[in-house]
């Protein structure tokens, strides 16, 4: 069957070649060698029909065990926060999402403007002077931080804490492999008020001359809230950038990184209005104070004015893409996340200042309840002392890859479990729960693990 | 229609356009547990405002935005095609939405399944052996391609492989990512065909070149007719060769990139496998690789076993992770619809029209306009405004006119090698009509612009906004709203 | 909490307060007997977020075997068929949901312009001169046909054949009761090759001078395709109106009553696009020969042109509505089905021509193998001879009622059981077989009708 | 922005938006299976096109139409309030969309229950003992009313009422209903403050009164200040009173109907309740009750039984049935999620500030333009533009220069007792910015009316047309596209 994506009939095609003067479309592709040009057709299935491709992919979905019909307890750097419903009408509409980048600025003052406001409200969250229209996710935007700020100070060796996200790391360490920078890792306390934080010692004795940045992400990968001042302290001391990683959620109630001394404020803008999607798209933020500017990657919106005064916005600072600077660009990035920042943009503006806070400070209140309802079952133990955000560290009695596998059969999606990524944390386990967990199901995950863990089932 | 306030500027102190349960645990006091300097001093300045007001406001942003749904929207190299409405409805089911990608194969046997299926498609599409998903562009496909170059001369004990050749005719993101990775840049000319210069390429070989990146057909729209030459010359002298894939929409079915000798080849899901652009993105670029690459690729790889699909990380020469996670999934869960709706015929068909709609407008303005390279072109072609620009009305100009007529402009000043450059990609989803009717509009701006030059430069005229300062915005720049 | 939807503030409430020269909102309502003035909250439950919401809801929807997840060969009247995406995408755009009656004409272009389009659609559907906008459905839409006969000839009679939907009979029988009119109803053949169909010997006896209109139904409610011209015939002799009740899809592939000599065209649009929402809200739709146009019910856009000559479209001959002529109007209604008939407009748009073909005569392919494997399967008797189209009549070895409930437990939706509407039809069957549905399905009922009807399960 | 054609202007033989499954089953001959007099001779000119082509047609269609997403519709007698976006999202739930009504109880208990709760939901707003859902919008709710009055009636067998009273300044459709229902309608006139005249009231009252239909707040957005003693003279004579709930907004949570002594009611789902009103419809008009009356309500009826909940169709008084089915469900639905999100301070807090909101803008115009009944509103509150129009720009003119401004205009010429009349109903959902942007608008309207009304006359001259022909289109009916 013709497909009904491809108006032009065969009768139109027809008339088309006599305009072009040939007989067939396949002389249209004569510069083709001819060994090249396949002979057979793709083996690919045959197609479906709309309604077909419906019922084989939810065949496919109901082979999942997804966070709607299942209870999330997991983050490790994605959240299951609620939506509000109004973003998808928003995000859906035509105009937007079947656009691309704003090339043409007259005609796309929509996601200009909308970009602006997202420009607005990351440099607001973070405290910074400006922000970009978004990178890939929380982690190429903290290794284009990295790139900046060795490119910035002409250094090469970056200080980066443990405690960052995993995810992060990894990425940091095969983008750079190649690239000359080195990095060096610092530990985290592992005991004391402040264990689980940033080992301060350590970091002041990695410090030197060459150091281009200090990283440090807050709440870190074990939800803690870091001492970004004492880190930027440190930093300022050898003349080295402070960048900071952090979650936007939680810059409802923790002061801004700006405000603590941090030169780029990077991070994961999923949690803002974003599904989890099985961990993408994600939407990475990238803010700088004043003299970053435009050393930035990515697209940047600015405010002008057309030819008769009136406000508009257009992509701006171009001269640092790679559409014009080619090798000698701040960044390769073209194609970006424009429609996930469209969303943080709608989400925020829905929740609003009182919003924000509320999801911020029910985040604490409802992994503070759900903190000491596990230790209350006595099967699992503390780990780290210091006050978190949203997610914590607990050590339960038997294997967390154990315990969630038991835990799915009650729709329950448990904690990552952070053997994989910290041997000196083997056994433990990172709960996040966010405020759309209501107290009966974090009892029901308290009771589960009890009888889980006291071998009951 | 006269409101064109920011959000902001719409803030009204108290009101609210949130719904949140009512905590049912108890309130913690968080200035006793947190240190005061830890917790925010001033509360960041997000707007206050009701649902309606969102609502209302964002509607009008979207009416002063065009997209392929608006129109014709011909932007060279991007593939601007239509982007079928089930490839939205697939995307977005709860079932794939509310997927956290941490859970573990055992509750993501769908997810993995589809991105199985989507590594073998897109092997078969392209003639590679094995496909990763996880880069999110593009740009950051050449990233990955490049580390893989990388990693596989490093691999053999190679270390003095440098460079990498880029024509001059290539796509920005290509040096650039060469230079994130830390290769050297070497740019080589094209011929008087509009294609590489073999005997420049001949010329720059030798044993410090680690690969050569190409797009084919080229950004002039033009196949590299000696392309097994060229792939030969390079593999010879030990380099490897990377397909820049946004192209890829010219041949699907056609001819395959791995058939033409190169090693990696990335594919912009966002471009040829129809999944939206929004308004920047986000897309999705997935790369491709030959059998002796494969070990390179990025962890983790999806594998199937019996018939359970595992997430394989155990692979000592990977080049590790480029991406958080597994890719832009839900990007790629709108192409696996595209593909699955479109079948290997209707792929080839869609290649076909599209190299027909593109080879019918060239044919319709080769007598008003300027085409430099002007023989059969694949899926575009780029055309010069030079002339047009000699009595005053430049491309900018033609463009800026075109968008009073209802029209997005084509890609402009890319490739940086033709002067006044104009490249038009219909795409095959656009009607005979549509040309004709973007035909009318080019030969009615190219009489214009001969007889009344002036009135393009005061395009556009009936769009939200006047011509835009881009110089004003550059010097000073204004980046954020403040109070 | 303050309710998201409502956006002024305490603080601007009493300024506006000020303004109009009061102290509180309570004094607005002085005109309210103070007797009157409730004194306690609405025992309503109290509010929820749009989360709870969500949860809630879903609740109720899982307590419902639908569609989607159950397998369905249910009809009379209401039919599960192929809807295409594209379809949503439209009727979800806000300008169009959130508009109302286009009185505004020139800023409702968009509307008028669908709704002219949805007349024209409807119009070339039944070979009819002229159709209305929508009206409530297709058992509101044939009162409104029976109520314009009679004001037109001033008779007050109308012979109704009982192999019309029981559901408009019910409404028929209900909305005319003290109109004054009367009703006849007509009884099928129940043997012979026509079967099935309006038996017109007791038809051709109903008529005469009193007659003021003829109502079938083709295909009727068995599905069978009853021959309208011969009924046409019988009504002009007579001098009365052929209402016909017809159903879109069906059109695809049968002539057009307007071409067999009906007056009125009546029917219900849902299949054109609208989903069954469990019976609401439908389409009703209303076509007629150039006489009756100017006593059309409901609304009616015309084109027209603007100041400048341009082409237009407006709510036109409003001389015949309720909100001009009150009592005298053709019709009571205001509200009709707009977006159900943009619904159709749209799905009609994208089948086309062809497509349209296509879904009926797969309705007709695959009734024809549903009914052939079930008679195949000997725990099902016939009951009529006359060809159908999509529907069919059969009678099952067991009760149909006892015979849906194990359907259901294999999450299939069973037939129709036609003993409530047709004494002389106890213990039969009506199934509807839609082009949704495909040979696995099919073959499924029929093993399943077979072992539960021989005692298996 | 050009193009205007019709979906039938844009058709092209062979071209195709649809896709089916193959069928799998064995192909019928039609032309053997049917006689052929059955069969199509001509297809019917459905138009042929893409889906590209569906979408952009009707996305561009859509563009030059004016909802409450895209600004201010104070639509007097129409409550355009906000229709909030989980309301739509709630009843596009598969397990809603994709019931069959007939499925019997087992197999719908969800959709059931949600009615039953509707039911006691709506009969608590009311004040009334039962609601049936059945009617699909206001006049058919008056419709399923007036059955009911007449069934009351001759349940007792008073057969000699014939008639229903409804005030001059009723809504058209109540005098419609009352006809089709078979009543003689006799109209009452208002008294100088713009309520029901008590005395002419009195005069028509006998025992050939089936019953009076009012709305209170009545059209003028005045309260009925004696609705007791109204509601006590109509039933010493023996009448009932039937409730006109289109102005239901003004009151919830406030006063009830069932407490002002009205025996039916009904209530605009898509007016009071939130549910989007589409272009012109679906609605949703339920009506409830007093007690006496509930054995004549429609069948089926909702019930409860223990767990369970039933259809019962043994209801030996009932009416029958007036529509298809159990109503209008998916709006229902929406209505539903209104009153669950909203709660029971939220209706009443809704009610207070729709009027407080129409009192502001009710002062602020006092002074510009004539307000016959000018004392404290409901609601929604009628101006009159006399004085605008004695000097030549009418209501009408008015309203299409509001369009201009971005408004949609008010209700005009109605109620019919205001001369040139404007009725406004801003809502609850509108912020005070807005009302104040509107009353601006009205205010320069105002003066420009008087220093040069012939601009009014002008316009809209900034919409897609300018001002269109309505007597053209009466004269010459052009009601369908023709090839
Ligand atoms: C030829 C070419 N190469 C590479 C790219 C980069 O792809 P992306 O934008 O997906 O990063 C583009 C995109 O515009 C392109 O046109
Ligand atoms: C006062 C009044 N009564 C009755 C109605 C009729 O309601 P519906 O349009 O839902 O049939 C309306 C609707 O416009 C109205 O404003």
């Amino acid at each position: 069957m013709k497909s009904s994506y491809i108006p032009a009939t065969k009768k139109q095609q027809e008339e088309m070649l006599k305009t072009i003067g040939i007989k067939s479309i396949d002389e249209l592709f004569s510069a083709i060698p001819d060994q090249l040009r396949l002979k057979e057709d793709l083996n690919l299935p045959d197609p479906l029909s709309e309604h077909e491709l419906k019922k084989q992919t939810q065949e496919l979905t109901n082979k999942n065990y997804d966070a709607s019909r299942n209870v999330c307890f997991l983050g490790a750097g994605i959240y299951d926060h609620i939506i509000p419903s109004a973003v998808s009408h928003i995000t859906s509409r035509q105009e937007f999402y079947t656009s691309y980048t704003p090339y043409q600025a007259e005609m796309s003052q929509g996601i200009l403007q909308a970009m602006f406001e997202f420009q607005t409200m990351i440099a607001e969250l973070t405290g910074m002077d400006a922000a970009n229209a978004s990178l890939y996710d929380g982690a190429s935007a903290l290794y284009e931080a990295v790139i900046l700020a060795c490119r910035y100070n002409n250094r090469n060796e970056v200080v980066v804490a443990r405690s960052i996200n995993p995810e992060y790391r990894k990425v940091l360490a095969s983008v750079l492999r190649h690239s000359g920078i080195e990095i060096k890792e610092i530990d985290f306390y592992c005991e004391g008020d402040k264990s689980g934080t940033v080992n301060l010692e350590s970091l002041r004795k990695a410090l030197s001359d060459k150091t281009s940045a200090v990283v440090i992400q807050s709440p870190n990968f074990f939800g803690i809230v870091e001492d970004l001042k004492a880190t930027s302290q440190m930093a300022k001391e050898v003349n080295a950038l402070l960048i900071a990683v952090c979650d936007p959620i939680s810059l409802g109630v923790f002061e801004a990184p700006g405000n603590l001394g941090a030169d780029i404020a990077v991070g994961e803008g999923q949690p803002l209005g974003n599904p989890m999607n099985f961990g993408g798209p994600l939407l990475g933020f990238f803010a700088v104070k004043k003299p970053l500017i435009r050393r930035m990657p990515g697209r940047i919106v600015g405010e002008t004015t057309d030819s008769e005064g009136k406000r508009g916005f257009v992509l701006t600072l171009q001269a640092r893409e790679q559409h014009i600077r080619r090798e000698k660009a701040t960044s390769n990035i073209c194609t970006n996340q424009a429609m996930c920042a469209l969303t943080a943009t709608v989400y925020l503006s829905l929740m609003g200042k009182k919003g924000l806070y509320e999801v911020a400070s029910q985040c604490i209140d409802k992994s503070v309840y759900a903190y000491n309802s596990l230790l209350n079952t006595n099967s699992v133990s503390k780990v780290f002392d210091a006050p978190f955000f949203r997610e914590f560290v607990v050590k339960p009695a038997i294997h967390p890859k154990k315990l969630n596998d038991e835990l799915l059969k009650d729709n329950i999606i448990g904690g990552y479990d952070l053997s994989t990524d910290y041997p000196e944390l083997k056994g433990c386990w990172l709960v996040a729960v966010t405020e759309k967990r209501d107290r009966a199901e974090i009892d029901l995950l308290a009771d589960r693990v009890k009888n889980i863990c006291q071998g009951g089932v | 229609m006269r409101d064109e306030r920011l959000i902001f500027e719409k803030s009204v102190e108290g009101r609210i356009g949130y719904s949140l349960p009512i905590s049912d645990v108890p309130k913690v006091n968080i200035n006793s547990l947190f240190d005061g300097n830890l917790l925010r001093e001033n509360s960041p300045e997000i707007p206050e405002v009701s649902e309606v007001d969102v609502i209302r406001h964002y509607t009008k942003l979207s009416q002063r935005n065009f997209g392929v749904d608006s129109g014709f929207y011909p932007l060279g190299s991007c593939t601007m095609k239509y982007n079928p409405k089930i490839n939205e409805d697939m995307a977005s089911l709860d079932g794939f939405t509310q997927m956290h990608p941490l859970q573990g194969p055992e509750s993501s046997q769908g997810c993995l399944e589809l991105l199985y299926r989507m590594d073998r498609y897109l092997s078969e599409i392209l003639g590679m052996e094995k496909v990763t998903l996880q880069p999110a562009a593009g740009a950051q496909g050449e990233m990955t391609g490049l580390m893989i170059i990388k990693a596989y001369h490093t691999s053999r004990n190679d270390h003095k492989r440098v460079k990498i050749i880029v024509p001059d005719s290539s796509h920005g993101t290509n040096p650039a990512s060469a230079a994130l990775v830390g290769f050297e840049v070497v740019h080589i000319p094209s011929d008087e065909r509009g294609c590489v210069d073999i005997n420049a390429l001949k010329e720059t070989l030798d044993d410090t070149v680690a690969g050569l990146m190409l797009t084919n057909p080229n950004t002039l729209g033009l196949f590299e007719e000696d392309i097994l030459e060229i792939s030969r010359m390079v593999h010879e002298c030990g380099g490897l060769l990377y397909y820049d894939g946004a192209n890829m929409n010219a041949i699907m079915g056609i001819a395959r990139p791995g058939d033409m000798g190169f090693d990696i080849a990335h594919v912009n899901l966002h471009k040829t496998f129809s999944t939206p652009h929004g308004g920047g993105g986000p897309g999705s670029g997935p790369i491709g690789v030959a059998k002796e690459l494969v070990p390179f690729l990025p962890v983790p790889v999806v594998e199937k076993q019996d018939d359970c699909y595992v997430l394989d990380y155990d692979r000592p020469l990977s080049i590790g992770k480029v991406k958080s996670f597994y890719g832009n999934f839900s990007v790629i869960v709108r192409a696996f619809s595209y593909i699955m709706t479109m079948g290997p015929q209707g792929l080839k068909e869609a290649s076909q029209t599209a190299v027909l709609n593109a080879n019918y407008i060239r044919k319709k303005l080769e007598d008003l306009y300027e085409i430099p390279y002007n023989r059969t072109c694949m899926h575009e072609f780029v055309l010069s405004a030079v002339r047009q620009a000699k009595n005053g009305a430049t491309a900018l100009d033609i463009a800026k006119s075109l968008i009073d007529r209802g029209y997005h402009p084509p890609t402009i000043y890319f490739p940086l090698i033709v002067k006044e450059a104009m490249m038009v990609e219909p795409t095959e989803t656009e009607s005979p009509e549509t040309l004709d009717q973007f035909i009318e509009a080019m030969r009615e701006l190219a009489k214009l612009a001969e007889e009344d030059p002036e009135s393009l430069k005061k395009a556009p005229r009936k769009a939200h906004v006047t011509r835009l300062d881009e110089v004003k915005a550059a010097r000073t720049p204004v980046l954020r709203w403040s109070k």
